[in-house]
């Protein structure tokens, strides 16, 4: 047999697949392997989302789907260009809120919101909305799914701020809302969305049936930014708002009425703490069942509200009064609580591609997820 | 033979543009064990020399004994198996193969390694086993090549080891 | 006065939808040094502070003087310089700001931080200076945005920082 | 002034250019910087091209130009899958053979050959080619432009090999060209090509005018690759093609004529250097005006074809013996000569994302240039 015909026989090989009916054993032996694509159970309490940007590019975002109790990866999602990611509040869906150009880096800017079945993960659709989609770093609060499933919101950015309306169940896109002044969305009501001021206020818009606004109201600022900003990534559980600022107060913000309401504000810092702050990208995490905060403590001066954490500590959210400080094995960016009875905290350490895990009651170090890219966001079902 | 060859994967590429490939694969009555199998044949005695303590139990690391000439991020890491896709991953009908002696049993088992494809790379778990792998001119013993040919598109997640036959 | 800066921004967006919106901005006569220029006064008092020891000579690395709320890669490490795109790459017409102290006349520089656009990422001299950085609804003191706004694309590529007065 | 105010005012300071006419200096400062776009000059012997995957994702490749004896970033140009890179032989236009979904990793393939300015590098034109160019880690003769600059030729895969045809002067596809059981393209003429083929053979084919295959020659084989084949990425220097071999033979076709003629084959091994082995990604150099082979070297047993190299052993190629061997500080997957009279050693260390300089002379250390990302490909004007 010539070369060419051998060429041939190993090619054929390269084409086959495995047959156990056209393969029989001849002897006892290991029986050819049958593949499959595997699909994904109901997710699970603490199951965790983790938003790899793919830095340094970022013209490709990937979200982990990770069970958090056995630390294992479960699947995986594509993205565009610095994409968000959102899931359907009966988490039968999930979404991407993607960027392409029609050749990755030049041509025609198209966004879209991409929709993928929850079980298979196979993409199922896509919705084009205005190529006006904030580009940023991934932040968590650039797009929200309604607390109905209904609509799904997405800020923009042209700079002139408004916000994109996505009818999930028509699956198409519904209309624009201009938000001058104020940007990201906050959507923990079934036709409302909440957005963060310039001043320090908070921009409620009512949504009608259609998606299109009603009523607009942005109330006084609960906060100074000149003295004081907040991060601007708050964690949202229900129909609150936590957030944390810079020189570590809390403002909880319900934010289920036509206009925000604001707790009396606290401080994360008590007496010893000085030199204390909150820092990284995801700052700040919540348990409402379990009335617990945590924050991503480090000891640092003015401005170094992006240093990595060392330290997460633990509030009683009602009482004011902190609960524990938990000592790191890897600084981390980004952090967040699972919802559970028995919370767990998920802390990215971004430098390393890795998220750590440890126990919120006892801050026990429960493992590590590795080889997770450039890991910023991090979220649950 | 050439124009065999030719024919032959002629016959992949406009199969491949229809998505109805995969369920034609079912249908391929390819006889290959009784193919002769140069130069695996040959590759593989040497690859059975080279092979070192390979593990039976751990399928997420690069030294499990189906992963003798695997090149890619494993499925396993994945969300998937050593043998399965992870969600929403396609399977490749097409393969690079290999030849892994089983540290149990002792018999070598044709392995084919099949990329699941059409989502971007998983990242995780990187394997670069070289044994048997050939240059470009060789193909199908080219693990470098994205093997997604038939798949509904051509980009790679992540790399499978699926035992064929006995050899 | 949010009238103003909806129509502000508006026809920002609409020219960006031009390729002349270049050449438009060599018209603007906007005084930019008789604009009051709060928050940024106020920022940059703190800024000062922090500001530690900046070199002037060395413009591939973070701590050069002009790079006191840079963030993102150097374009001097990219084929560009302090203040200049690398080839290919379009300077945006719009960017965050700073206010950086000069280590030998102790003046204080208005510094506008441009990004280059149009590549994707250039991936060398990551830098994350963050005095006087605001979060996003701040956005013209937010260094984490795609500052391409009025670019032929929103892809970025390096950035860079410009005096553009003493203050 | 309202916060609103300030807001605005910001705003439109951030909207500034650097218009030294409008901000007249009230006493004697920095005057503002005036911002350009640079350009190159013309292309010097010892600039380089690095190419980056992209790895992990591979979906965006990146093309460094690298001048290498300042060892500075001259500037880069942008890619998409698994990208390849070649240069007119004039210097004035450079080329990126591309991949792009028209989602990033779904929807519509397109393969473009991008046109760019060699020395605004601004982009210029595509060309669309059948989207069946191989997808591969980067290997250099995946593509090749003839040596009159006329034609560029694409070597595809699907799993069928073929050449795809692009007349850079009419900057349009002109036809595709089966090359059964032979791959890659080598262009050391004006109106030909040959690939290496699955039998150790090659097939010359002659083109017309019109880029259209008049003569197909597929010689006997040079080598067997079921003995010891040679690696696939041969340094190809005018019409000589340099290729070893897993065991270090060294091959040298010349493929000027209407079939490739081989010189005698001999070894990079000597007595002593048993269990040295060539190995990496470009595992090959050369530079024939000095008549001088570099390849990397490791100890290594069979199928160690992709370790890193630690050593570069120069080869005087007329006396076909060794000259030296080159300690690397680094150990490199790919190595390049440059082409000018006192050539230097180019050597990618992939995991360190950095390319090491070394004089080919006396082996002495010249410098690095890092932050590549995942430099795989390296190569001249």
């Amino acid at each position: 047999m010539n070369q060419a015909a051998r060429y041939a026989s190993t090619i054929l090989l390269a084409l086959i697949l495995a047959l156990p009916t056209l393969i029989a054993p001849a002897r006892a032996q290991l029986p050819p392997d049958q593949m499959i694509t595997k699909t994904l159970p109901e997710p699970a309490p603490n199951w965790v989302f983790v938003l790899d940007a793919g830095f340094p590019t970022t013209a490709v975002a990937k979200l982990d789907i990770i069970d958090g109790s056995t630390r294992t990866m479960l699947g995986q999602l594509s993205g565009g260009y610095l994409s968000n990611f959102d899931i359907a509040p009966d988490h039968r869906e999930m979404y991407m809120i993607d960027t392409y150009y029609s050749r990755a880096w030049r041509g025609t800017r198209t966004d879209v919101v991409s929709i993928f079945d929850a079980k298979t993960l196979n993409f199922q659709a896509e919705v084009e909305i205005p190529p006006k989609r904030i580009l940023i770093v991934p932040k968590r609060d650039t797009t929200a799914v309604t607390a109905d499933g209904r609509f799904l919101l997405v800020a923009n950015m042209t700079p002139a701020t408004s916000v994109s309306v996505v009818d999930l169940k028509a699956r198409k896109f519904v209309g624009e809302i201009d938000t001058p002044g104020c940007v990201q969305v906050l959507a923990p009501g079934n036709r409302q969305f909440s957005s963060m001021c310039a001043d320090g206020g908070i921009l409620t818009v009512t949504l009608d049936d259609n998606g299109a606004a009603k009523d607009k109201k942005q109330g006084k600022p609960y906060f100074d930014p000149n003295k004081d900003p907040v991060f601007d990534q708050p964690a949202v559980i229900g129909t609150k708002a936590y957030f944390v600022s810079y020189h570590g107060a809390i403002h909880v913000l319900d934010l289920s009425g036509a206009e925000a309401v604001a707790a009396p504000e606290w401080s994360v810092l008590g007496a010893g703490d000085s030199g204390w702050r909150p820092g990284g990208w995801q700052t700040i995490a919540a348990n409402e069942k379990k009335g617990i905060i945590a924050v991503l403590m480090h000891k640092g001066g003015e401005w170094t509200h992006k240093q990595l954490g060392d330290e997460v500590w633990m509030f009683d959210a009602a009482k004011k009064s902190r609960l524990s400080r938990i000592k790191l094995k890897t600084p981390a960016y980004s952090i967040h609580l699972s919802q559970g009875d028995d919370p767990i905290i998920y802390a990215l350490a971004l430098k390393e591609s890795q998220m750590e895990e440890y126990a919120a009651s006892d801050g026990k170090y429960l493992g590590v997820v590795n080889q997770l890219g450039t890991p910023f966001l991090v979220s649950g079902p | 033979m050439d124009k065999f060859f030719e024919n032959l994967t002629r016959a992949v590429a406009q199969r491949s543009s229809r998505r109805s490939f995969l369920s034609y694969l079912g249908k391929m009555m390819l006889g290959a064990s009784m193919l002769p199998l140069l130069p695996i044949d040959r590759v593989a005695a040497t690859a059975r020399a080279e092979n070192k303590k390979p593990n039976l139990d751990d399928d997420t690391t690069c030294d499990y004994w189906k992963y003798c000439a695997v090149d890619g991020f494993l499925c396993s890491c994945c969300g998937g198996g050593s043998h399965d896709c992870p969600p929403g991953a396609t399977p490749s009908p097409t393969s690079w193969v290999g030849t892994c002696r089983h540290p149990a049993d002792g018999r070598d088992y044709i392995v084919s390694y099949r990329d699941c494809c059409g989502k971007t790379s998983c990242g995780r778990c990187l394997c670069a086993n070289t044994i048997s792998e050939m240059p470009l001119y060789r193909p199908q013993l080219d693990s470098d090549l994205i093997w997604c040919f038939g798949a509904p598109t051509m980009v790679y997640h992540c790399s499978t080891a699926e035992i064929v036959s006995v050899k």
